[in-house]
């Protein structure tokens, strides 16, 4: 091997490095820092967030209405199967519940007391500070708001790749496998100004952006604070605001995340 | 030169149909129309039965493969045709798939300067590019002369415009159609041996069809046009009842579009462009190599000067019965 | 030199009709996807990847067999690799062209799969596995038939083509970096999440691909008069022994790290794939066979190939090639991916089973990936035998 | 001092001094032709012309300025246009439907070996294209030259003269055209309203009025041939043993023998022709040659279709005198061009005959059963296949051979595997050269067509050059010492070729092959090859 | 060799397939252009009638990204300087009715966007 091709390759060999892994590593450091600056530094920014209170949420009443209305505002079908049941494979849903032990499965240990283990617990997309979902998305389908946090989604810009599926680690995300509106249509209909999603696309929780903006709080905390009994079971603000709610309640009561040894910054705060 | 020349005409044809449309819209709008399709039609067909008219006296095959022997000896059924069964498939071959130019190679000197043949199929590649895209445009074309759309003109539509890119939605043969015309353009013009052969005659055209596809390519997506309009002309055109009121909100830059159009049409049939007729005329390609089974009849045959046997022995016959050779007359 | 693919025997147009038979079928089972989504595969919410990912993810693999070649050959000068060089760039062709076809059928909106283009994420490990990709084809393209067309006329390749052929190696050691990446860069999958997961895929990869140019390159041997060169199969299989054996490390060296540590979610995707899991009295263990047979066919082919006698052996060495294959593949092709997802993030066990319309749509993309490879062998075939001297088909 | 008209005038590094894409500056139109010594053959001689009822015999010089045309010779071209625009469809669509697209440019071995534009065969049409739009055109009248349209001037016809004689009608442009545009037809066609100039060239129209007279292109009277045939039996004799007395003008005959001339007169082709005698001895056959029809060839074809008419005709008639049933063909490459695409269209119909049947395999050749006339090498590898012939192919062991496609057989007819076939049966060692330069791209040996003779020399090597490289190249590959090929006149130019591009192979028939492999009844011990060389290892 | 019958024959699938629209529309005739409901009570849309026609689609992808992707919910008209919302729903279908004016068009023009595989018109398809 002669000198000039063994410099060469040296060269080669770096560029290739560079390649595969310095640029999206870069460029993945870039996207965190920036996030992490608009949430620790940055009190002009906003990041909205929500406190659920486990013990309201045991009310079935009070869960069903607020994922009813976030599903019925934002036309999420019931996906069912041919005899009419429940195609949990296939399921669209934006907010739901889940075991204690499936959503926190860190804090579960042998002496957890059995009743929490069996609590439901509402679950939905955690609006993450560094969300895995956006640093994987190859088309910039779903990103971080940085004017309020919200990671949104643009349906009209994804692929329907999955990959977001696979990096996030709270199953958040759910993707249509069918041609929604054939359920919907055969469910309770097609309501609302909200659009449909066209098959093939992933889809999830926005915090509401398109009631945000008409100045309406998210469907689902509005359904849960009618629910009798459900007063601020759901409560929803902007954390960059002392004064707003979610600061109040997280100043005064232990709360937790899911997965915070993830790093992803979640903002959805639980109040055992 | 040729280049400027063919570069200008085209320019100023456009800027005619651009320009002009206003002041006199139903004469280009309809009247050219009309003549332009008319004088295409009967130009072409005038050409064709022209080389109808000529008789093929000889079959001439050009052979590219063994020919039909032993059968036990392999043969090229397609290169090398011995029925019109055979010689069908080459005829497709050749009119689908641009056989002969697939094997289009390229001379370049060798390591010791001699000739070898690098593979080249770039204009065969080019050449593909374009012409089917051609074909797809125009049939997508027909949605705005046929009212309803037929079925088969969505299809192409929905296929063409399968990629969700842009609005309204980007044709992959929008693309495809000028990228083969620039690169057929760039071939002539860098390519010193092709730009050593060609003429006016092969610079024009591709001008026109260059300021066809791009003025169609901005009326779709940059400077959008009233379809509706335009449909509502384009139809009423192949009625024969077309509407004069509806021209006046159809903007000038259709009118060049248009124009150009019309003068491809008119100068198609007095061109080279009519090599997609003449491609099926070919009679070293269209006929099968059966000479040797199948006599051909040259229908102007006629009888020549002769040097007869009898005229052969006179003059030799003694010396052939000197050497014992056999002679009629002993 | 593209005639050589449009002439040729009756068993090379049989072989063509078989391929297209298949793609038709694959074709035909695509459209019905494309009517009707994603769900006629055996995907879920759960288990959101499946067969065509892990497809890719293994024909990713198979891409590597040019640079086994090409490596020796160009760097150490290994001119037993002369006449090899080619068949790896023309297998690592058609292997990209599949990989790029897993991806692109695995889109729930194919239509707007341009977007990955026109909205480049730079963050994206995808965007730069499609780069990477498309690049690796490009460049196997460029240098196979610029080599192969220069070889047919008799004439030097040009001297910049030496530096495509350069940058093909570290590219196609990025190929398989970044496709890891693609997985191990997930902080919610803890299997997948492992910073030797892409030493396993080199390592895997360069047991693969050899592998399937053994196999190839002995039958091109049989079928024509073209012979790659005893030599260089030998040294194939040194290559393949070697990555095999790397390859078992590695896979120990991981299990080690997920069974000593019994940590639970490092535990369960081993369990699952090796022994079931059970919940709620249901067991799960679809892949227990297979995930069973393919540790066996690894690591007894490993174990063969250590013997000269059977490495060097030509009439037996294609065999074990082929149950190296099949080892990797279920590694790769099946638990890899798969198992990612069993637990889901929710700790579910959602199973998956590919349904048989997306099976046939896996077989029409090999199917056109063997298109394409017979297609470009033929070629080789054909360069090579005229190139000696020999006749030309008459077809 | 070598001359210009001995190839050792020129040097291979002058000759390859070749820049493709090196263009003149000025325009194809404007540039005039340069007629220098070695790339133009001299004009007929007047009695040749005379002899066939030529117009225009006088004696002219090339290189004069008054080349002594008609003093109405426009009218005679554009009237000659005129008439041939309307009897041939090929000449009126090539002169429409061209696109220029370039794709023939490199095919042609001339263009490859001299880098000339003209000889694009692109160009070479444009040459009388450029009439045709003038004045068969509205566009080109109207137009003029911007359309690519020009005046019909002396110059041009100059320029016609120059490069319709340097065109072998090879075809191979043809097959690369995507509308089938053959330069053949072309210049067949240049070389007919040439000829109404009186501008023939020496090297065929002697041929062709030698042929008119005593049957072959040599001139060769009767009982010359005989001669000719006694030598060629006496050395049969010498190297095998047999005795042969074979048949003339013999009536009753099963089978008339057609070959062209250059089997008779130089070598290597009279070892081709002592093949023949040898097979067909040795399988007993009832044929005759004829004095009459001495030739198989057909310079007409490299003049005009009425030329071609006239020296073909003897073949069916002396096929009708003499009472055979059908015609064999030796190995000829125009020959069976003429055959195959005009024998039976211009002289046929040959209802007198019946459809060729093999007497020795009872092969009925039906791919023949109009023209009622069988290739030898159709009638040699039947034989073979049908195991009628011994053979020894290892006499041919210290031969490592090639095969060159002949250009007319190869495109003009697709008698492609039947040669290959027999020279795998007869030579153990066959290598063929790189595809691109063989079966239908295969190179002229650049003598094609008339060109074959000595004063347009350069012209000749350098059309030889892209054929010369690929013996070469298997010379250097495989040691290929022998060059195989089934066509007289390459028998007489690649000679030259192959001593100037590739020193050391000889050139030689199948049928000669052939016979030095064939196990003989009543041979001798086969010391001796038909040149009379010693057979090494024997 | 008479081809001639051959070649007039495929003269006239030429002929026959490049006047294709002419004889179609002899047969079917020219169709009429869409008549569209125009919304009542209004007197102009959010920018002038020649610039929507040529570019409603252009505003709309506009108003997507604009919606979507930057958070901006009003438009403020090029032509007359009012301001509306972007919602292709409350802004667009509240005037127009999708059955009897933007697929009347679409359909004219055979042109299938895609917008309606997810939105929708409450009054009703």
């Amino acid at each position: 091997m002669d000198d000039t091709r063994r410099k060469f390759l040296k060269k080669a060999g770096y560029a290739s490095l560079g390649i595969s892994c310095a640029l999206p590593l870069l460029d993945a450091k870039l996207l965190a820092m920036s996030e992490e600056t608009g949430t620790h530094e940055a009190a002009a920014k906003k990041q909205l967030a929500m406190v659920i209170d486990i013990k309201k949420c045991q009310n079935k009443q009070l869960v069903d209405a607020a994922a009813n209305a976030c599903h019925t505002v934002h036309n999420v079908p019931t996906i069912t199967d041919a005899k009419g049941n429940i195609n949990k494979e296939e399921e669209v849903k934006w907010i739901w519940t889940e075991k204690f032990a499936n959503t926190f499965p860190e804090q579960v240990h042998a002496r957890l007391e059995r009743s929490i283990l069996d609590e439901d617990v509402v679950v939905l997309c955690n609006h993450c500070s560094r969300p895995p979902c956006v640093r994987v998305c190859p088309t910039q389908a779903t990103w971080k708001r940085d004017t309020d946090g919200i990671v949104m989604m643009d349906m009209h810009r994804c692929i329907g790749c999955r990959y977001c599926m696979a990096a996030c680690p709270y199953g958040a995300r759910s993707f249509n496998w069918n041609e929604p509106r054939k359920f919907l249509e055969k469910g309770r209909g097609i309501v609302g100004e909200y659009p449909t999603r066209t098959k093939g696309v992933v889809e999830k929780c926005t915090f509401c952006a398109d009631r945000l903006s008409d100045g309406l709080e998210p469907a689902c905390v509005e359904a849960a604070n009618k629910v009798p009994g459900g007063k601020d079971a759901l409560v929803f603000g902007d954390l960059s605001d002392p004064n707003s709610k979610v600061n109040l309640i997280l100043n005064k009561k232990h709360t937790i995340c899911r997965k915070v040894g993830l790093g992803t910054g979640p903002n959805i705060y639980y109040i055992i | 030169m040729k280049v400027i020349i063919g570069l200008i005409a085209v320019s100023v044809l456009f800027l005619a149909g651009y320009g002009l449309s206003g002041a006199a819209p139903y004469l280009f709008g309809v009247i050219i129309p009309y003549a332009a399709f008319a004088l295409f039609l009967a130009g072409f067909v005038y050409r064709v039965l022209a080389w109808a008219k000529v008789p093929v006296p000889f079959r001439i095959t050009t052979t590219c493969g063994g020919h039909k022997t032993h059968d036990w000896l392999p043969r090229s059924k397609y290169d090398n045709p011995s029925n019109a069964v055979e010689t069908f498939i080459r005829m497709l071959l050749e009119v689908l798939c641009f056989r002969s130019l697939l094997k289009n190679t390229k001379t370049q000197p060798g390591d010791d300067n001699k000739p070898v043949y690098a593979t080249e199929i770039f204009l065969w590649l080019g050449a593909i590019v374009f012409h089917y895209s051609m074909l797809v445009v125009l049939l997508r074309h027909i949605r705005l002369f046929v009212q309803p759309t037929p079925a088969f003109v969505t299809m192409i539509e929905r296929a063409d415009g399968f990629f969700q890119v842009g609005v309204p939605v980007f044709y992959l043969t929008s693309f495809g159609l000028i990228a083969g015309l620039v690169y057929l353009l760039a071939r002539r013009l860098f390519n010193p041996q092709v730009r050593y052969i060609s003429l006016l005659n092969d610079y024009f055209p591709l001008f026109l069809l260059l300021g066809i596809g791009i003025s169609g390519f901005w009326l779709r997506y940059i400077s959008k046009a009233d379809v509706i309009a335009i449909k509502e002309l384009a139809t009423g055109l192949v009625t024969f009842t077309p509407s004069a009121a509806i021209l006046s909100s159809i903007s000038p830059l259709f009118f060049g579009h248009l124009f150009l159009v019309c003068v491809l049409l008119m100068y198609f049939p007095f061109s080279k462009l009519m090599h997609i007729a003449g491609v099926f005329l070919s009679p070293t390609r269209n006929m099968a190599n059966n000479n040797r089974a199948v006599r051909h009849i040259n229908p102007w045959n006629y009888p020549v000067k002769l040097h007869t046997y009898e005229e052969y022995e006179e003059e030799f016959g003694e010396l052939m019965k000197a050497v014992g050779l056999p002679v009629e007359k002993e | 030199m593209l005639e050589h693919a449009f002439k040729g025997s009756k068993n090379y147009w049989l072989l063509l009709g078989f391929w297209g038979i298949i793609i038709a079928m694959g074709a035909g089972a695509y459209a019905v996807q494309l009517r009707d989504g994603l769900t006629i595969t055996g995907m879920s919410r759960d288990v959101s990847w499946g067969f065509y990912i892990s497809q890719f993810t293994f024909m990713v693999g198979v891409a590597a067999s040019a640079v086994m070649v090409v490596l020796p050959y160009y760097l150490h000068d290994h001119k037993a690799f002369a006449k090899t060089v080619i068949l790896g760039e023309f297998v690592a062709v058609p292997a990209v062209l599949t990989c790029m076809l897993f991806i692109f059928v695995d889109m729930g909106q194919p239509a707007r799969v341009l977007n990955v283009i026109l909205h480049p994420t730079l963050h994206s490990v995808m965007f730069w596995d499609m780069s990477v990709l498309m690049g690796y084809l490009v460049l196997n393209l460029l240098i196979g038939t610029i080599t192969l067309d220069c070889e047919r006329k008799g004439k030097h390749y040009p001297h910049w083509l030496k530096f495509f052929i350069y940058l093909s190696i570290p590219w196609a050691v990025s190929i398989h970096t970044v496709t890891a990446f693609l997985y191990a860069g997930l902080e919610g999958r803890p299997f997948w999440m492992t910073a030797i997961l892409a030493p396993r895929f080199l390592a895997s990869a360069f047991a693969t691909g050899p592998s399937l140019l053994i196999i190839l390159a002995v039958i091109v041997r049989k079928i024509s008069k073209f012979d790659p060169g005893e030599k260089a199969i030998r040294t194939l299989a040194t290559i393949v022994t070697y990555s095999m054996l790397i390859n078992l490390f590695f896979f120990l060296v991981e299990a080690f790290t997920s069974i000593y540590s019994d940590m639970p979610h490092h535990l369960h995707a081993f369990e699952y794939m090796f022994v079931g899991l059970h919940e709620n009295g249901v067991t799960y263990d679809v892949l227990v066979p297979w995930m069973r047979a393919g540790m066996v066919f690894s690591f007894i082919t490993g174990f063969l190939m250590l013997f000269p006698g059977i490495r060097w052996n030509l009439k037996v060495v294609p065999y074990v090639c082929v149950f190296i294959i099949c080892g990797t593949w279920i590694e790769k092709g099946l638990g890899l991916v798969i198992t990612g997802f069993i637990p889901s993030t929710l700790g579910h066990i959602t199973e998956y089973v590919p349904t048989a319309p997306e099976l046939m749509v896996t077989f029409g993309i090999y199917a056109i990936g063997a298109f394409v490879l017979t297609v470009l062998y033929k070629i080789i075939i054909g360069v090579r035998e005229r190139r000696a001297g020999y006749g030309a088909d008459a077809q | 001092m070598a001359k210009f008209d001995e190839m050792e005038y020129y040097k291979q590094a002058e000759l390859l001094n070749i820049d493709y894409d090196q263009v003149p500056d000025s325009d194809w139109m404007d540039t005039p032709v340069d007629f220098r010594p070695g790339t133009f053959i001299y004009p007929g001689k007047p009695a040749r012309l005379e002899y066939l009822d030529l117009p225009n015999a006088r004696e002219w010089s090339v290189l004069e300025e008054d080349w002594k045309l008609q003093d109405n010779w426009k009218q005679i071209v554009l009237e000659g246009m005129a008439e041939r625009l309307t009897k041939y469809r090929s000449f009126k669509l090539f002169m429409d439907v061209c696109v220029r697209c370039g794709a023939c440019a490199d095919k042609c071995h001339f263009y490859i070996g001299s880098a000339d534009p003209k000889n694009m065969p692109v160009l070479r049409a444009e040459l009388l294209r450029s009439i045709y739009r003038k004045e068969f055109t509205m566009v080109g009248k109207v137009l003029g030259k911007i359309a690519g349209a020009r005046e019909l001037t002396i110059d041009v016809i100059k320029e016609w003269f120059y490069y319709f004689f340097q065109c072998t009608e090879c075809r191979r442009c043809s097959v690369f055209c995507p509308y089938g545009i053959d330069t053949a037809e072309i210049t067949m066609m240049g070389r007919e309203l040439l000829g109404l100039l009186g501008l023939y060239v020496n090297w065929i129209i002697e041929p062709c009025a030698n042929c008119f007279r005593t049957g072959n292109h040599l001139g060769i009277q009767p009982h010359a041939l005989k001669d000719i045939f006694e030598d060629l039996c006496d050395d049969i004799k010498t190297a095998t043993g047999i005795e042969i007395d074979p048949p003339f003008n013999k009536k009753g005959a099963d089978i008339l023998f057609v070959t062209p001339s250059g089997d008779f007169f130089a070598e290597p082709g009279i070892f081709t022709c002592m093949g023949y005698l040898i097979l067909f001895h040795e399988l007993g056959l009832n044929y005759t040659w004829s004095t009459y029809a001495s030739e198989g060839g057909n310079f007409g074809l490299f003049t005009s279709h009425e030329m071609i008419k006239r020296l073909n005709a003897k073949m069916y008639m002396e096929a009708e005198r003499l009472g055979v049933k059908w015609i064999l063909g030796g190995e000829c490459g125009h020959m069976w061009r003429v055959i195959n695409q005009y024998m039976d269209t211009m002289n046929g119909p040959a209802d007198f005959l019946e459809v060729p049947k093999s007497p020795i395999t009872g092969t009925v050749f039906e791919n023949a059963k109009s023209t009622k006339m069988v290739h030898i090498m159709e009638f040699v590898s039947d034989l073979i296949k049908h195991k009628k012939l011994k053979l020894d192919p290892s006499r041919n062991d210290h031969i490592n051979v090639t095969f060159h496609d002949s250009c007319n057989p190869a495109r003009g007819m697709g008698i492609i595997e039947e040669p290959r076939y027999v020279l795998k049966n007869i030579c153990n060692n066959f290598y063929e050269m790189p595809e691109n330069t063989i079966r239908e791209q295969t190179f002229c040996c650049g003598g094609g067509a008339g060109l074959g003779t000595d004063e347009n020399m350069e012209m000749r090597l350098r059309g030889g050059l892209p054929r010369g490289a690929a013996v070469r190249y298997v010379q250097e590959q495989f040691n290929v010492n022998q060059l195989a090929c089934m066509c007289a006149i390459d028998r007489a130019t690649l000679v030259t070729v192959c001593n100037y591009w590739a020193p050391g192979v000889e050139v030689t028939g199948i049928s000669e092959l052939l016979a030095n492999a064939m196990v003989l009844k009543g041979e001798n011990d086969r010391k001796l090859n038909l040149r009379l060389e010693e057979i090494p290892g024997k | 060799m008479n081809d001639k019958w051959k070649i007039i024959l495929g003269l006239v699938v030429f002929l026959a397939a490049v006047t294709f629209p002419v004889w179609r529309g002899a047969i079917a005739g020219a169709g009429e252009p869409p008549e569209l409901q125009l919304p009542e009570g209004k007197t102009k849309c959010i920018e002038s009638k020649e610039f929507m026609i040529d570019n409603h689609m252009n505003m709309l992808d506009e108003w997507r990204n604009m919606l979507v992707r930057e958070d901006i919910h009003e438009y403020t008209s090029k032509e007359y300087g009012d301001t509306y919302e972007i919602s292709l729903n409350k802004t667009c279908l509240n005037c127009h009715k999708k059955t009897e004016f933007c697929d009347k068009c679409h359909a004219y023009a055979d042109v299938e966007p895609y917008c309606w595989d997810c939105h929708y018109d409450p009054k009703g398809d």
